[in-house]
């Protein structure tokens, strides 16, 4: 193969795509498809691996390898992948349901084992492929078909479960910013270790419009705040509001005295701070990079030992492997 | 040092043709080197062997305690042995908890040897019992050899500089040493395993064998025994190189080679469950054969793993026992779905739920054929013994290679912590079976059968072939398809390919009369115990047949027209009859008994002849 | 207002027995809404009948194509009916798509209504034709009726204020005011419906019911039709109240039912899943009846929850279908073990794994029957049709607490979206069956068992009697126990209490010949289709017999020596033979015929009626 | 029953313990033993739920209601018992890898859903039932029987988990300090709502004294800080060591200097930040209350709506229930 330069196009499978018109998936795909030629991927070295879920048929639709696995487990199955073969680029596609409901303990194990692989969560606050039920992150209150009273459960912060779990990347965009998510997909690239991107995306037939007072573009300006390492936390449209820290908290502040943002620190303290400013009238909900650190990577640990195991003792041969332990002879 | 040469000399050597030996004590009363050392020695003498260890369930109980005791079986034999043997002839019963609880199963007139250095009342109490039974008369009918075991080591070891208590762990040593005085056994190999395994700790080597000695030269000069055995070289015996192994050793050797064979990178997807455990132990052991082993989260990763190494071209491979397969059949639907090749390993143990996690049971067996939603078929297979674990693990891989598909591969409980000698195989005995990728674009489908039923393999990472599969049904393209002609093909040809491996494997063998009035069956563990109850009946010039199974799904050709010649086939098994219900759904028309054990514990040799007198005389 | 009195007086009036109607339209197009009203209106015209809605696999397909298509089937007659019939003699087709998905069903010389408002170019092309089938002679043979209900619509709601878009959406009532036409129904029960619906928009009202008055006039004004029919009132349905009841609202009607008929409250614990998902969705709205739901994290939560309650003195249920089915199998055991009642609901939907979640199969079957480690025995009962559901939630409930067992209820996808009319039960017809506790410790044992071989349920809150329970073999007082001779007999007992279910159920009736050549065994959704095709046969003057079996596990007593009279057994079902091989199994002597179907389809009468000609004139 | 007195003998229950000789549970279910006799607790009004593992035996030694269910799956089914049974006092015994690996997920969904049970997880960093595997509490490099050239997973840290869940109730004690294991049962029992207790706990056979460095008794006072809500963050034998904020971090003071411990800020990110001390080689070990909030109690909303549903509809009768939709007679 030679190495020539794909298009977008390139990375458009042959297959229908079945979402619902006008639902957010489809411009995550393009923003997808889009970054796979801008980034110069190879689709022979690119595996998408999926659950269960209206987002989980996103491999079907990207010309690279893809996996559509079973219901909350891709995480798992990534990781065998990984182990199997480290030089596959692998992304997972989960939703909110399947990476958070019945797939919560992959994902965190996933998390913390620091697989290099890059996660995306299209997090719709419903689960659509099922018709319509209140997920785990449908806030408290939300009256679905299986809710008609308003649900009790309160919801869970993906990007806060990411933090907790000891992640190594957590990141935030949306659907509906194009740019945004290219530049969210290239940072979670450029990081060695499991990338975690949660995507706020718009289920227009079940939970439309959720994000109406956040991220939805005539909002979000002032209702949001891009976290970008190394710069100064501020936001609106007129890039007039700032954020600081203060003792324990954080706190609005003006342009001018803005903190400078690090999602490196040693603790995950301050991520965990951003993270959780939505719940916070005053604050901005966040986007962008909320924690970045460096960590050993599973699979190279796993490998490594092999290798180490290999020099110390020999590649091991059928016949050693039989003729091992305390023998005798029977003549 | 040796005085082996002429062991007891002046006391009666009798002949035997095999002994069965039990040793019990205390969980840290070391009976497990014990049995290892007397089973090791007993091999290079030229026995033949089986053996099983008895741990508590508990990981350390109250020492003295009942649920404490720890035992060792072996049966060593001049003839092919095929159990660790029914009843033991001889019982070492270190404390009064190991006594109380082996006694039972002592045979009748069988020697007890008694450690009475630890029958005191406050021992007595621990194993909750209100007398001394080596007083109150509740062994008559047995031999009782009472040895101060505790004072004895005492005073063997009195010039050594080890401490009280350190001195007293040498105690399993001079029981040792006194057994195989009772069936002449060498000392060498024990004296000098010792040497290598305490070499940095020269005073613990010099500790044990002195004491080890001690107990040999007691069986003489203390006439503790009215004389002395002898259980000469088996002569029945393949020729060849042997070493001792269990059967989880085995099986996770096994697997290695099989993947090896493939051509194949082994990955191991596994989370820890009594008694698979040792699987994923040993397999992590073999890094410098390429075995990676990712210990999952729980049984659903870890078989999702193991399904996403196979996708990415390594031999998945996954180890549990019967509440974590309950977990896996959500994901061997997708691998039957997928067509990936896949290692399912089940160490069987007592159900339902968590059951009896340290006993034996062979309940599985319908769960494996049956327990996931949709028309899932899949190949099983069942390990009958401790060295057959490793034939088969190769055999399941063949399988799940050659014919994309995921494989179950029963064991059990008493063969996985059993051991027994191993006739290493010669190289040319291990066929390879390399697998194949496809790299040509050009004719090539995601399903395309070939002869054998099974599709083709892409390695991701090979350009080109970019494809995408799941669990939905698909077509013969591998696209989603919900058209209704498509799923019955589908359908179809997933279960033909599954009925296909029957053409791969040979009809098993009967032996005994080639027809007559009853053929036993066996799967599984029950093998051994079929064979010697079998060999036992016909000594006894009962007309019966034996017949053993290895693959259960599909069954083998050739089944029906034998089992045509017998008017009844009796089927033990220790669970509830469920091959017996395999049986009759496959084959309606022929006569299948049904003989259930569900104790926990392996059939006797007695059980079966017992059955088949009181079959054969109806 | 109407104009129902003589509806198309100078067309010739036929009166027909029975007539299948399909309507498919896009989804948008509000197919299953026309469907429900031409369904209520039968009903209320006193016909019998029988649905089924048709739903895209997909939310929302684009406009037009053909996975967007949404049908809606529906069987009203004059006599009784089991099914919503095999093929159509009516097809309306909004669309192009709905057409060519649609066409292939269509009984020969049937009738298709072509909507050609929806027939440009560029419809074809969405729905991927490149031809119009209405033009090229590809639907010869059957007789097609072409509206440009798109305009006809337009004009009759001229006057309106609606907008152009608004008004198409009208555009169903046309079309159900036509066939309302042909089948001569009144058009008052969807006018009143029309305005109950939209009573805060009367625009909407209006628009609507001009449109179902335009449709209806067209019948008579266009003579479009060469005639129309009359199916008269079905006379031999037994007396009462009704309603039309779809299968899930039944089954989560019986629940709430079963739990009160055993003064329990009722708690459910589950995952949604396709198509058990409104099971769920019905139950959270009948909070007022006490009705606690908890959407739990996954299946196996789900499962918990439902036996934590049931610990705590509730009477616990889940639901799923098959992929859940496969998660829950490990918790199964546990409820087996410790004895606790429990319904576990499975729609099954065409596997394996995730296979077709929106078609139908009966392959949970051997799955729900031995899918779990151990010997772990559960009553499996199945559902026939919408109604039997509502009778077998409650049956499923009373098993569980007089047993104090699990219980796995299956349906399927055919049932479960299928609707008929219900024959309000009385009071009467309910008999309770309150469940008991325990709250004297005298003489009490955790597992000390009653006649039916159950044991006594304690509330935790109850003073004197704090005991322990879990999964681990225990003895008759609740203790943990490896004793061997204990797990031999608690394994008996679970296995007898399980047996003995069946003196609590009748023998199944068979009806026709009470001997003969040959018996149809049914169950689950199979019945009605059989039911059907064997009255077909016999009227065909066949000696054919039918029988059907709702309690599938433990077989009811009787069955064997009804099988005797019979030459052969043929059993239909949706999937490869499970309950071939469980009969096979249980009653090798008896010559049981497969019938398998696995398009993810449900029979069709003639399917039945054919077979069973061939089987009775070889 | 009359509500005399109970003493610890009478939360005993009959069966003989079968824990390792040495093993730190016998020191928890004395301690638990206690503190249900001094809180005058009823044995018949508590159920004590486990899963499976050496921790999870513990149903069994209290003499009150028990479940021994399977591995993992306690959360949910203590879940299904609260829902049905409010009034009944539910406490979930579970371990590093029964609460952690199988059951991590079970346990983030009762921690979000905030039901009103008492989790005590003991954490001895192994699987001890199963004889001596890694679990995913156990450090990187951890060589045991599954790991001979040590794991290469990268280690949960529990209480990191609980808030990332958004725990309302966090805590942690030690095996080996009885006073410390009351007074944090105690506040765990106070709070109404999921509290979560990880206790460090010695498993003898299998990974004898792992906590030796940090909260064994030669070390405990200058290693370990006990976070007690509203008071000075002082540590050290002799008192001398202080804690205090700065910026995004938290570093080491004079006891002078020493902030005051807030364990109830709205966000939980001063709970992530102490809880990640550990891994700070300056600062101690925190134990005591980490998190405690107030949040709406997930069986108190269920049953409220269903008494509001029988408030508005009135009481659900069986004839109301079949009598219900559209219907018509047929004579
Ligand atoms: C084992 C199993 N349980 C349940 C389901 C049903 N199911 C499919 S997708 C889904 C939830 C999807 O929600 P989410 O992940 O948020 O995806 P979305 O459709 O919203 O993109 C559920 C419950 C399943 N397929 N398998
Ligand atoms: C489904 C299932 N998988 C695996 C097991 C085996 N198992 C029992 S306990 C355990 C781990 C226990 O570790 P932990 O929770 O830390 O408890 P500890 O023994 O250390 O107290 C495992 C893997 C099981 N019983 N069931
Ligand atoms: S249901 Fe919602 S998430 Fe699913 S495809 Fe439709 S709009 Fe998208
Ligand atoms: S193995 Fe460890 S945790 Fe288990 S009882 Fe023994 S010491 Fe305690
Ligand atoms: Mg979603
Ligand atoms: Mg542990």
């Amino acid at each position: 193969m030679t190495s020539a330069t794909l298009t977008k196009k390139d990375f458009q499978s042959d297959q229908e795509v079945r979402w619902c018109p006008g639902c957010g998936d489809y411009a995550i795909l393009a923003a997808m498809q889009k970054y796979f030629a801008e980034k110069g991927a190879r689709p022979e070295k690119t595996v998408f691996v999926s659950g269960i879920g209206c987002s989980s048929r996103f491999p079907y639709y990207m010309n690279t390898y893809g996996f559509h696995t079973i219901h909350g487990r891709a995480p798992a199955f990534a990781t065998g992948i990984k182990a199997t073969n480290p030089e596959l680029d692998v992304w997972i596609v989960t939703g909110d349901g399947d990476g958070l409901s019945i797939g919560g303990n992959h994902l965190a194990h996933i998390l913390r084992r620091n697989v290099d692989v890059k996660i995306l969560m299209f997090n719709n606050e419903i689960y659509g492929l099922t018709k319509g039920q209140y997920s785990p992150t449908s806030p408290i209150g939300t009256r679905k078909k299986s809710s008609p009273m308003g649900s009790v459960d309160r919801p869970f912060n993906p990007v806060a479960f990411a933090i907790g779990c000891s992640g190594t990347f957590v990141a935030r965009t949306v659907d509906n910013d194009a740019k945004h998510m290219a530049k969210t997909f290239a940072a979670a690239d450029a990081h060695k270790g499991t990338a975690f991107i949660e995507i706020l995306q718009n289920c227009v037939i079940f939970n439309k419009d959720f994000y109406s007072d956040t991220v939805a573009k005539p909002v979000r300006a002032d209702q949001t705040i891009d976290l970008v390492p190394g710069e100064k936390m501020i936001y609106g449209k007129d890039k007039d509001k700032g954020l600081r820290v203060n003792g324990w908290d954080i706190e609005p502040c003006s342009a001018e005295e803005a903190g400078t943002w690090n999602p490196s620190t040693d603790a995950s303290a301050p991520a965990l701070l951003v993270s959780n400013m939505d719940r916070n009238p005053g604050l901005p909900t966040p986007l962008g990079v909320l924690r970045s650190i460096d960590e050993p990577v599973y699979e190279t640990s796993v490998l490594q030992q092999i290798d180490e195991a290999v020099a110390k003792k020999g590649e091991g041969e059928l016949e050693d492997l039989v003729w091992s332990g305390e023998t005798w002879k029977v003549d | 040092m040796t005085t082996t040469e002429k062991p007891g000399a002046e006391l009666p050597l009798q002949q035997l043709d095999h002994v069965v030996i039990r040793f019990a004590g205390d969980s840290g009363d070391g009976m497990q080197i014990t049995g290892n050392q007397f089973t090791h020695t007993s091999a290079l003498v030229g026995n033949d062997l089986a053996t099983l260890p008895d741990f508590p369930a508990e990981i350390r109980a109250p020492a003295g305690t009942r649920p404490g005791v720890s035992g060792f079986q072996l049966q060593f034999s001049s003839r092919d042995v095929h159990t660790p043997g029914d009843a033991p002839d001889v019982l070492v019963a270190m404390n009064p908890a190991a006594l109380a609880v082996n006694i039972k199963d002592l045979k009748k007139g069988g020697i007890v040897v008694a450690n009475t250095g630890n029958f005191k009342d406050s021992d007595l109490r621990k194993a909750q019992l209100e007398k001394n039974p080596l007083t109150d008369g509740s062994l008559e009918g047995f031999r009782v050899i009472e040895v101060d075991i505790n004072s004895r080591v005492a005073e063997a070891l009195s010039e050594s500089p080890l401490s009280t208590k350190d001195k007293q762990r040498c105690k399993n040593f001079y029981t040792l040493g006194l057994m195989y005085w009772v069936y002449s056994r060498p000392l060498e190999p024990t004296m000098e395993w010792l040497a290598t395994k305490f070499k940095n700790k020269p005073e613990l080597v010099d500790a044990n064998q002195k004491a080890l000695q001690a107990g040999f030269n007691a069986g003489d000069i203390h006439e503790l025994f009215q004389g002395h055995y002898e259980v000469p070289k088996a002569t029945d015996l393949p020729t060849g190189t042997y070493r001792n192994i269990m059967g989880n050793q085995a099986l996770a050797m096994g697997l290695v080679a099989g993947a090896k064979l493939a051509n194949l990178q082994p990955v191991l997807g596994s989370y820890p469950i009594t008694p698979a455990s040792t699987i994923l132990e040993s397999l992590a052991a073999y890094k410098h054969y390429g075995v990676v082993t990712i210990q999952a989260e729980d049984e659903i990763a870890a078989i999702c793993a193991a399904i996403g190494a196979s996708y990415a071209g390594a031999l998945g491979m996954t180890s549990t026992s019967g509440p974590g397969m309950a977990l896996k059949g959500e994901a061997m639907g997708l691998a039957v779905s997928t067509e990936l090749p896949l290692v399912i390993v089940d160490i069987q143990r007592a159900g339902p739920s968590t059951g009896m996690p340290t006993k034996v049971e062979q309940s599985d067996l319908l769960q494996s054929i049956f327990g996931r939603n949709g028309d899932t078929p899949m190949p099983v297979i069942a390990v009958s013994s401790p060295t057959d674990a490793f034939a088969l693990a190769i055999e399941a891989c063949r399988i799940a290679v050659q014919y994309m598909t995921p494989v179950i591969l029963l064991s059990d409980n008493f063969v996985a912590n059993g051991a027994e000698p191993w006739r290493l195989p010669s190289m040319d005995d291990l066929k390879p079976f390399p697998a194949s990728f496809v790299s040509k674009p050009e004719g090539h489908q995601t399903y395309k059968r070939d002869a054998r039923g099974s599709r083709p393999w892409v390695k991701p990472g090979t350009a080109g072939m970019e494809f995408r599969i799941g669990g939905l049904e698909k077509d013969t393209d591998g696209n989603i398809s919900i058209d209704p002609d498509n799923h019955r093909s589908m359908t179809d040809q997933r279960h033909q390919k599954v009925q296909n491996v029957a053409d791969s494997i040979p009809t098993p063998e009967v032996f005994g009369p080639q027809e007559g009035d009853l053929l036993i069956l066996g799967w599984g563990s029950t093998g051994g115990i079929i064979t010697q109850g079998v060999q036992t009946a016909q000594a006894q010039g009962h007309n019966v047949s034996r017949i053993h199974l290895t693959h259960v799904w599909p069954l083998p050709n050739g089944l029906d027209e034998i089992f045509g010649r017998f008017k009844a086939i009796l089927i033990p098994e220790m669970n509830m009859g469920q091959m017996t219900r395999v049986m009759r759904s496959e084959m309606p028309h022929h006569n299948f008994i049904s003989y259930p054990k569900v104790t926990g514990q392996p059939f006797l040799t007695t059980e079966i002849v017992d059955k088949i007198e009181s079959l054969l005389s109806k």
